[in-house]
């Protein structure tokens, strides 16, 4: 297991450790979206046997991984505008077909980043609130709401030790509701919020228990890290 | 999970169509008519079923043979009407068959709403017609709109051309009409195709149907009378 | 000039000669749709130098004439569902883009036929109302509001003898206030359903006076004959 | 009328774009960016421009010196921040320039909706956020949307590949983004492309933007960087 000291001195895992945990839980054969930043390291994990075809919003299905020396084509180039590859069977459309493809519940896991997600799935990701800071918002948006699954990967704690996963969102909102799973270097939870009352599980820790992040978050955390691996 | 499934026959490219199913059939009269998925779906037996086609089947081809053996409930579509349309127009006026009758454009833009996650739309198409009314409507701009809903499907049976083994498509000409957008509408996409190719095989840039909205594919060779193969030779520009 | 009997004894516009009038008034380079039935015959009328493109709502921008013999494909078909070929520079697309082109507002130019046009643009031509007939829209609907200009080609009397140009349409509505142009036997009329009150205006007559055309129309017709040609 | 209208210089390309239009600029980052076209637009000179793009410039290329330039009032976009955006910055905070944020979803569709006829329609995207506020919503089928509005244009600029003789428009890659949205929502389109080929010369099928939305087209060969002509040897299955 990958480890990183986190804000609380904790040795949990690292942002390839987080990846990697967040790679484990696509089902085999998922078109997916990762969105730019950290899950772009996800694809690191992704092997040809799990037949994951890559999806990025600018106009392409089968996206590649990044590309070196000769293969740089500027007019290949991901969400977050590095120049990537093409892989066989790929195809390529324009911007209201992929997002149509996005928002019509077609893509089968996206996986963002976060400033915080709530309990009841909420997520915020695109903008500080601060009135200093220009918003900028791209596809994050619908990316979201649109996957038919939406994981989040991100540290559990901000640099002032604050929990990202919490009860209710301070942070402008990106979507409601939205987010199935969340991956953190501490730990792994699973959100029910299609229940009447909505529900967090913790399906693994890393360096820490489930009391200490009932403590962390100030979250009622179900205990799920004695049941088997969810279906894939 | 969403890895196209590849068979080698139309019966088995039909499994788990349920009585009641709604099926989205592409195609425009026989242009785009998936005639080999259609007489699999009519040997499974599959009945209730409600059809969104542009027409409602003619002579003895595919749709109309559906409709003859009464395993159509209701048809929608926009124009069932034609000279060789005996078969429904016989089911209709024996009130055996129910229709809803929707302008071919908003036909098209309901099914692409569904694909697309639109919630619903306001369309001027309609505005003021038979086919409007009791809709809610809503002036913008100057001009009167219809407000418009998704139109969905359980399953869209769809011909193309030729496929990769991705699930990606191209179409012939005409052909093309219904089948991307109905691909994109269903909950499960069945493509008859004139020959599957390898991945790699089809130009990225001329995929018009991406294998995301497809779920089974089974090639069937060409359709009667269509020339297989290369079109336009002088085509070498892209 | 053609001529043909009409259902009042009346000699004018044959078919061919109402056809050859619509294209006269088709501006030089447009993006034209022609109904089925009687409009298709337009294309007959209209030179290569006119470089008029021809739409057909089943997906296609570029359509030919007829195929005949070894040219005939199934595959490609014009909205009657009649074979036909392909010009150079041709393009295919799905519904719901042909759709998106018409209702967008970029043909330039439709020609339908209608049961009847109201004087203040009102077209009827998908359904008789009568109950024993099974009704048939197809894309009626889209192209009546879809393009910039329709013209509406028919003979300007039914087989009774009453008008078809009239004051309110008895028949089932296909588009409001949609018409721009009427070419029949007996005469050329142009709709001006934008202004205040819609006008009607007899810009040409075949064997039939103004003052005839009102009697068989009921309507205050304006007498445009005498006008220079409108712009092309 | 309808016949598109070819010249030789960028410059006549972007002639009668007058102060305080709204215009749409393609491209992705610099994929797909008229570079060329907006060089034009800059040296013409024209001021108080609606710029519809995805960013806000990056750099000192295109629409960052349109920027630089003071020519541009507001910027409808979806992601205006970027590392080198400096010049979108600077102007936006010293209150020089206006920004209507829209998610990136719904500025294609918006755009789309503009070329496609389409009143208004309900999209998820954006609902309980910030971006929907004041915005009408609507819950249909016990999902929560907001009512989002087209998007048009007087002018739309796009970078194509390869064009033919009537206008039409294949792209390259992800280079074709937002061009074929935009080619239709505005009421002038110009296109800058690497060739103008024969009519003919291109294959129907694989044509992306129709010659019916394009109004002037200028050749200005290759974007520095990205190969001209066929990109996949292997892809002659259709």
């Amino acid at each position: 297991m990958t480890e990183a000291v986190s804000a609380t001195g904790r040795r949990g895992l690292d942002r390839a450790g987080i990846a990697r945990a967040a790679a484990r839980d696509i089902p085999h054969g998922s078109y997916v979206n990762l969105g730019i930043g950290l899950p772009t390291m996800v694809s690191a994990y992704l092997h040809p046997q799990d037949e994951v075809t890559l999806h990025t919003e600018n106009g392409m299905l089968g996206m590649g991984p990044e590309a070196t020396g000769d293969d740089i084509d500027p007019d290949l180039i991901n969400a977050g505008k590095v120049p990537v590859t093409e892989r066989p069977g790929a195809s390529y459309f324009h911007h209201a077909d992929s997002f149509a493809m996005m928002r019509g519940g077609h893509l089968d896991v996206c996986v963002l980043g976060a400033y915080q997600v709530s309990a009841a799935g909420d997520l915020a990701n695109w903008h500080t609130g601060r009135a200093q800071d220009i918003p900028a918002v791209g596809g994050a948006m619908d990316l979201a709401i649109g996957a038919k699954q939406t994981f989040v990967m991100m540290t559990l704690l901000d640099r002032q030790g604050n929990a990202k996963l919490v009860g209710t969102c301070t942070y402008p909102l990106t979507g409601v509701g939205c987010v199935r799973r969340v991956y953190t270097d501490l730990a792994i939870f699973v959100l029910a919020s299609d229940a009447q009352s909505p529900t967090v599980t913790v399906t693994a820790t890393f360096d820490a228990t489930v009391e200490e992040l009932r403590e962390l978050t100030g979250l009622p955390l179900l205990d799920g890290t004695g049941d088997a691996a969810p279906p894939r | 999970m969403s890895v196209v499934e590849i068979v080698t026959a139309p019966f088995d490219a039909v499994a788990g169509i349920p009585d009641g199913a709604t099926v989205m059939i592409g195609g425009f009269g026989e242009a785009g008519q998936p005639v080999a998925l259609i007489e699999a779906l009519l040997e499974r037996g599959a009945r209730d079923l409600v059809v969104v086609n542009n027409n409602a089947g003619s002579a003895e081809v595919g749709l109309a043979r559906l409709i003859a053996a009464d395993r159509v409930r209701k048809v929608i579509c926009s124009f069932p009407r034609q000279t060789d349309s005996w078969h429904f127009d016989e089911k209709y006026r024996a009130g055996k068959i129910e229709l809803e009758l929707v302008p071919q454009g908003n036909l098209a833009e309901r099914i692409r709403a569904a694909g697309a996650g639109i919630g619903a739309f306001y369309t001027p198409t309609g505005y003021g017609t038979l086919l409007a009314a009791g809709k809610e409507t809503r002036e913008i701009d100057g001009r009167h709109h219809v407000l418009e809903y998704p139109l969905r499907a359980d399953f869209a049976l769809i011909r193309a051309h030729v496929a990769d083994e991705h699930g990606n498509l191209t179409y012939r000409r005409t052909a093309r009409n219904f089948g991307p957008i109905m691909a994109a509408a269903a909950t499960t996409t069945v493509a008859e195709v004139t020959r599957i190719v390898p991945a790699g095989d089809l130009d990225p840039e001329n995929v018009v149907t991406p294998g995301i909205y497809v779920d089974r594919m089974v090639a069937v060779g060409a359709t009667s009378g269509a020339r297989d193969g290369a079109l336009h030779t002088t085509g070498a520009a892209t």
